[in-house]
């Protein structure tokens, strides 16, 4: 019991420390060079989200003890933005995989993924992580011949975190846990500078390199959408996306 | 229990008197390390006569397991297709068939030539090289039966009937391989300038070479019921 | 002299390793059957129809079993105890009646006996097995996957909705691949983790495997049935007893074996009701 | 063919080179040694392995320093992910039951001593032999080879049900290369073990010497005959199992894997395949090779106690009927092992009555063992200890098959740790004990040197308490409905069952310990033993005529006569209350036959 506590505290620890260096090394990065913000907007009605019976684990159960966890194929906020969109520069970019060694995490919590659908360059280290009190199984499923291969480790409660990373580019990975058959969540490995929306729906890509490009819009459910942009040294580029609910 | 003395029974001893061996080195050959040719020795060893059924006992065993295999799969089959059997198997089974019989020729010959009445050994070759023809033609057969499936895109995993058929063939010819494997050892062992061939050699070859040919006629048969 | 002594020592020695053998295997019998006796670790209390006879079939066999290995045991040590300390000189006897009484007692006592048992143990096996479902048993499909249930109830209409393979997808909680926009059967399917049933009414259980070899265990139904891919059995079941019981699986299945399963909830009729509407209302 | 006759082996002078001595010996003796060394090696391999499970059972969320060492994906800081704990559970399995209660009771004891108990200088068909031991080890190091391939071994338990075992990597890490090398490893086993089964076959019907009728033939040898007709057929069944097993795996067809699989959301291409044709296959093989792993101890007991009781069983014959009629039934209630797999109700009943008859002869047997102990003069050294120890294992561990043949109770008791706890009483530790009975009676005449007795005692009596303590209350979890091959038990009903599982986990550990007193003993007597007489159990068989150790042909040449049924025991001659099996004095019984 009480290891538990210990190692419960030293992961929340090493999470913010992660966290931390992510937000921190972007907004440096970000002074430099010029960037791509805007937001993604979804019209019509959302789908209805159906909740999800965690019976099965009751550790899983506590965690979501109130209000029930529900399906996050696609998660709108109030004002229609769209989060979970994956906005990536899909041609003109020309300055390969930008080699970021800021760790991406992918957070097994409360028997669900954070985030949902995590953007991750190719080689950049991905950190997989469990804070939950259950055992999960991490489960990768690539599709065969885009040059990834998948895998399938448990993380039992407490055991540290481990890095991953991708080899090629794909739109995405979809990842499972077989002992607790809801969770399900993306991995999409992009080619240069990303950004992926949060629940108001704006995103905000770093790290580009002046000039023109296209940028695609992925959401799991919804597909995918294009638009130009151009980004000036010292003025931000700006592409805003609209997708319609199904 | 036993409260007098057994006497033992009276069993033949089944090595020379000199007691030496159970290994019964040369006695039971055409030629004895002296060299001089002896009268065959009228049945084989019965080891070898034991190993060989004992041996044919097992792989009985494991195609009766195949055998049940096929029928429990076909039984609660939804998927299965019936596969007609490429003609060249009855091909086969005609060379397979006359193997058997010019072994049985070569055996005489030899057992001739073992007695002394036949003063050349080479008839009795004749007819070894003769078998050990018709066998390889047979495997070559069953090569081409497999093409001949392949052209009609049926591959080991296209439907449980063509995998059936493969893998039961393939045992087959696994195991006729053996046997070739034994004539050839009977051939070399014979045509030695001494002949060193042992009478269980040349006997436990045959009865598994002639069990081959009983084992394939039952695949036939199962094959063609079956599939 | 010396090898004289050493001799008579040693067999000293002997006697007493082997009379403290035989006090061991002694103890270790009745150490054993103690547990058994005193209930320690018992199976639940039954909570279904048939589940008497087999608990029934339980203790009887448990006791022909008891005396068995009770009488083996302490026969078997008494022996030890008393024969170890023969010397030389002491003529070997034979066991009255010799082998012809053992073997008679073994097929009689032993063999008969527990052919009987067996005999008596179908009925209950028949109880489970050989009487079909009840005419207005209720119909629930049990779904087994890596790794956890899943259940299904047919709805108003009484019927199940096709299911297609291609269309599972446990992101979205399409556990059974109904297409509700196409398939009118499948749009008022009720899906659920927890197996819900009414008291005292009769449960006819389709069960099928989305993947592998699953099995389904509840102890106090006194219930276990492997779930066979690309075979669907059934099996039927009374729960007496309202309450939350534990569903396992028992067929090795993949690393999450362990932590697959699911609750029973036998609840009254109205409960029942009420639970189905709110499972149905989030589908 | 191979070539089939006995030539040659002695006929010429022993082998000099070192490879043709020792290691691709022709001689039965030598590759006796073999096999009794590689069970060693898989033994304690199989036993680090169950200590590592047993730790997890207990304390399933605690780091096992250094074991993260062993396997970093397996055990990440040392933590046991429930994969490798699978993956430890069926290589554990996997080892026990086929290299080491296989290959030690009867590949090992009865390649040394069959050929000597018939009175023969070698088994017939000696290249055969030869093969038949590295064509095992080949196995053993394909087996053992998943523990270094990609996701390590499988995790399917050594029942490796279908289509858990024949669907690929897909199903979980070890499914892919690790279940091909195991399919592979026990389908090449199969060749090794058929191989044996031959010449022991033919050894026994063909090589017994003068005067050796087939009842003069000792306990034991009746038991590996007996073994080797069940190895024969068995195996021969396994190994197709196993190819048609690996080619659902990687040629993608479908005997075993039905249609309509969905796993990780993707449907399988397979399709049709029975999912009970494994199961039938498998434990048609599976039932008798319980009996192949234990008949050989029967053999080896009744052998250790007659020389100990110093009189005869109360009768030879009954004693090998019955383990005929074990090996008969074997075949023929393979179905109690799938009472609720889905198979027709109708036949579980039906394999359920030959289940039950089983008890007849094994009953048999223990009543005659038990009986035979009366008026007796029960000698106490390690041998015999380890022998009576085997008679009580195998009671305590048949009686609970009364329940498992039932299926009303299987409903019950079946995956359940009662299943466990029943074959590791009856299956493994009573044959365990079997190789430890024969291993002290015979360690004098294969070396040359006496075991020591003390150290011998003391191992003997932690293995004998310690098993008990281990496998008793596994019964009582079974009972509790506690479910076997879990990881870890997070169910709220196995709570109260945890500290069971501790208690178990340190029995365990002692008793594992207590096995090394065991292999030390074993090594320091080979080379600083006292020097062994010729026949120091004053035993009556023919590898007591002969000098220990052996010499290279077994008789010197001159094979033995026999004169009198295998065990003359309690009556009065020139070598004090027994008579040597090739002696031809008269025999003055001096039992009162009752």
């Amino acid at each position: 019991m009480k290891t538990r506590y210990k190692l419960a505290g030293m992961l929340t620890a090493l999470l913010l420390v992660v966290v931390g260096i992510f937000s921190l090394s972007s907004n440096v990065s970000a002074a430099g060079e010029g960037k791509i913000t805007g937001t993604v907007k979804l019209t019509g009605t959302p789908p209805h989200a159906k909740t999800i019976d965690m019976s099965k684990d009751p550790v899983c159960q506590k965690a979501h003890a109130g209000d029930p966890a529900k399906v996050e194929t696609v998660v709108a906020g109030a004002d229609g933005g769209l989060a979970n969109v994956v906005v990536y520069i899909s041609e003109g970019y020309s300055g390969g995989a930008t080699a970021a060694t800021n760790p991406v995490s992918i957070d097994q919590k409360g028997c669900m993924y954070q985030p949902h659908v995590v953007a991750v360059d190719v080689n950049q280290p991905m950190k997989v992580v469990n804070s939950d009190q259950t055992t999960h199984n991490i489960h990768p499923l690539p599709a065969p011949g885009a040059g990834n291969t998948g895998w399938n480790k448990s993380q039992p409660p407490g055991s540290a975190p481990f890095d991953v990373t991708w080899k090629a580019e794909e739109i995405a990975i979809p990842v499972k846990c077989n002992i607790h058959p809801w969770m399900h969540g993306y991995i999409a490995v992009v080619k240069g500078p990303y950004g992926t929306s949060d629940d108001k729906g704006s995103y905000t890509i770093d790290n580009v390199p002046p000039g023109s490009y296209t940028l695609t819009a992925w959401q799991e459910d919804l597909g995918k959408q294009t638009a130009k942009v151009t980004v000036a040294a010292g003025k931000p580029g700006t592409a805003d996306f609209t997708f319609k609910a199904k | 229990m036993a409260t007098t003395v057994h006497e033992p029974p009276r069993v033949e001893p089944r090595r020379p008197p000199d007691g030496s061996s159970s290994g019964n080195g040369g006695w039971r050959n055409l030629t004895p390390s002296g060299g001089a040719r002896v009268v065959m020795d009228p049945g084989s060893s019965p080891t070898s006569r034991t190993g060989i059924w004992v041996g044919l006992a097992g792989i009985t065993m494991t195609f009766a397991a195949f055998t049940s295999a096929l029928i429990v799969r076909h039984g609660g089959a939804s998927d299965w297709r019936h596969l007609s059997l490429p003609p060249i198997l009855f091909v086969n089974t005609a060379f397979l068939l006359g193997s058997s019989v010019t072994l049985e020729m070569a055996r005489r010959k030899v057992a001739a030539f073992a007695r002394g009445l036949s003063p050349s050994k080479s008839p009795s070759l004749g007819w070894l090289y003769l078998t050990l023809g018709l066998g390889l033609a047979f495997v070559g057969g069953q090569y081409a039966a497999w093409v001949q499936l392949k052209s009609q895109g049926l591959y080991l995993a296209t439907n449980p009937s063509s995998s059936f058929f493969y893998v039961l063939t393939a045992a087959h010819v696994l195991h006729v391989l053996g046997g070739l494997g034994g004539l050839v050892l009977v051939i070399t062992r014979l045509s030695r300038r001494i002949p060193t061939l042992r009478r269980s050699t040349l006997d436990t070859a045959s009865y598994y070479w002639h069990f081959m040919d009983v084992l394939w006629m039952y695949l036939l048969w199962l094959l063609w019921m079956k599939l | 002299m010396r090898r004289a002594f050493a001799a008579t020592s040693h067999f000293k020695g002997q006697i007493i390793m082997a009379k403290i053998f035989a006090v061991t295997i002694i103890l270790i019998a009745i150490g054993s059957a103690i547990p058994i006796l005193r209930h320690t670790w018992v199976a639940p209390p039954d909570i279904s129809t048939h589940g008497a006879q087999i608990d029934e079939q339980m203790s009887e066999t448990m006791a022909e079993a008891g005396i068995s290995f009770l009488a083996a045991q302490i026969i078997l040590a008494l022996f030890i105890w008393r024969y170890s300390s023969r010397r030389k000189d002491e003529k070997i006897r034979t066991f009255p009646g010799g082998a012809t009484g053992l073997v008679a007692a073994a097929v009689i006592l032993v063999g008969l006996e527990v052919m009987a048992l067996g005999a008596f143990g179908v009925k209950a096996w028949a109880k489970v097995y050989f009487t079909p479902p009840g005419p207005n048993a209720m119909p629930v499909q049990a779904q087994a996957g890596q790794f956890a249930f899943y259940f299904r109830y047919p709805g108003p209409d009484g019927k199940f909705g096709p299911i297609h393979p291609d269309k599972i997808d446990e992101g979205t909680q399409n556990f059974y691949g109904l297409d509700t926009s196409n398939d009118p059967d499948a749009k008022d399917d009720v899906v659920t983790a927890e197996l819900g049933v009414p008291v005292n009414r009769e449960i006819h259980l389709l069960m099928h495997s989305k993947d592998l070899g699953h099995s389904f265990y509840v102890r106090e139904l006194r219930v276990q049935q492997d779930f066979v891919p690309g075979l669907d059995v059934s099996l039927h079941f009374t729960a007496t007893k309202t309450g939350k019981y534990e569903i396992v699986c028992t067929q090795l299945c993949g690393l999450g074996h362990y932590n697959m399963k699911a609750y029973l909830d036998v609840m009254s009729q109205e409960d029942f009701d009420k639970w189905m509407k709110e499972q149905a209302a989030n589908q | 063919m191979h070539d089939m006759s006995a030539q040659a082996v002695h006929h010429h002078a022993p082998p000099t080179g070192f490879i043709r001595k020792y290691v691709f010996s022709l001689d039965h003796k030598v590759i006796g040694k073999q096999y009794y060394g590689l069970a060693l090696l898989a033994v304690f391999i199989g036993m680090v392995l169950s200590w590592l499970m047993r730790i997890h059972l207990g304390w399933t969320n605690a780091a096992i320093p250094g074991l993260q060492w062993l396997s970093s994906s397996g055990a990440p800081g040392g933590v046991m992910t429930p994969e490798y704990y699978l993956e430890l559970m069926t290589m554990h399995g996997t080892l026990m039951v086929f290299f080491v209660l296989t290959t030690a009771p009867f590949a090992a004891f009865g390649n040394y001593f069959l050929p000597i108990q018939v009175g023969a200088e070698d088994m017939p068909f000696p290249h055969f032999n030869m093969m038949s031991f590295w064509v095992t080890f080949v196995a053993f190091c394909v087996t053992v080879s998943s523990f270094f391939v990609g996701d390590g071994p499988p995790l399917a338990g050594w029942t490796s049900y279908a289509p858990l075992s024949a669907v690929g990597a897909v199903a979980g890490p070890g499914q892919g290369t690790g279940q091909v090398l195991w399919a592979a490893g026990i389908a090449i086993f199969c060749v090794g073990q058929l191989l044996g089964s031959l010449n022991f076959i033919s050894t026994t019907l063909d090589m017994r010497c003068k005067g050796m009728s087939l009842w003069r033939l000792p306990l034991t040898a009746w038991a590996w005959f007996i073994t080797s007709l069940m190895g024969l057929t068995a195996f021969a069944v396994l190994m197709p199992a196993c190819i048609l097993l690996i080619l659902d795996h990687v040629a993608g067809t479908s005997f075993f894997v039905a249609s309509n699989l969905v796993i990780n959301d993707q449907l399988q291409p397979h399709s049709g395949g029975s999912t009970l044709l494994w199961q039938h296959l498998f434990w048609f093989f599976g039932h008798p090779e319980v009996y192949i792993a234990i008949v050989p101890g029967m053999g080896v007991v009744s052998h250790v106690l007659i020389s100990a009781m110093r009189r005869p069983m109360l009768s030879h014959r009954v004693l090998i009927y019955s383990m005929l009629a074990l090996a008969f039934l074997s075949y023929m209630v393979y179905g109690h092992h799938m009472f609720v797999s889905g198979m027709n109700p109708i036949s579980s009943v039906a394999f359920s009555f030959p289940t039950l008859a089983i008890t007849i002869p094994s009953t048999i047997i223990v009543l005659i063992w038990i009986g035979s102990l009366y008026g007796s003069r029960l000698r106490i050294n390690s041998a015999s200890l380890f022998a009576l120890g085997f008679v009580s294992m195998f009671v305590s561990g048949g009686v609970s098959g009364f329940f498992l043949a039932q299926p009303s109770l299987d409903i019950m008791l079946h995956a359940t740790y009662f299943v466990v706890g029943h074959f590791h009483l009856v299956m493994a530790v009573a044959a365990i004990f079997g190789i430890f009975a024969g291993t002290y009676y015979w360690f004098p005449k294969v070396t040359g040197r006496m075991m020591n007795e003390t150290l011998g005692k003391v191992h003997f009596w932690f293995s004998f308490v310690g098993a008990y303590c281990i496998f008793m209350p596994f019964h009582y979890l079974g009972m509790a409905g506690n479910v076997r091959r879990y990881s870890a038990f997070v169910d709220d009903f196995m709570q109260p069952l945890i500290p069971v599982h501790k208690f178990i986990t340190i029995a365990a550990l002692v008793t594992g310990a207590a096995q090394f007193i065991f292999l030390y003993n074993l090594i320091y007597s080979r080379f600083k033993g006292a020097p062994a007489p010729q026949n120091p159990w004053e035993a009556t068989s023919l590898e007591w005529t002969i000098p220990s150790p052996p010499p290279f042909d077994n008789f010197g040449g001159k094979l033995p006569v026999v004169y009198h049924d295998p065990y003359q025991y309690g009556v009065e001659s020139s070598t004090g209350d027994y008579v040597m099996q090739d002696s031809p004095e008269k025999i003055q019984s001096v039992r009162d036959e009752a």
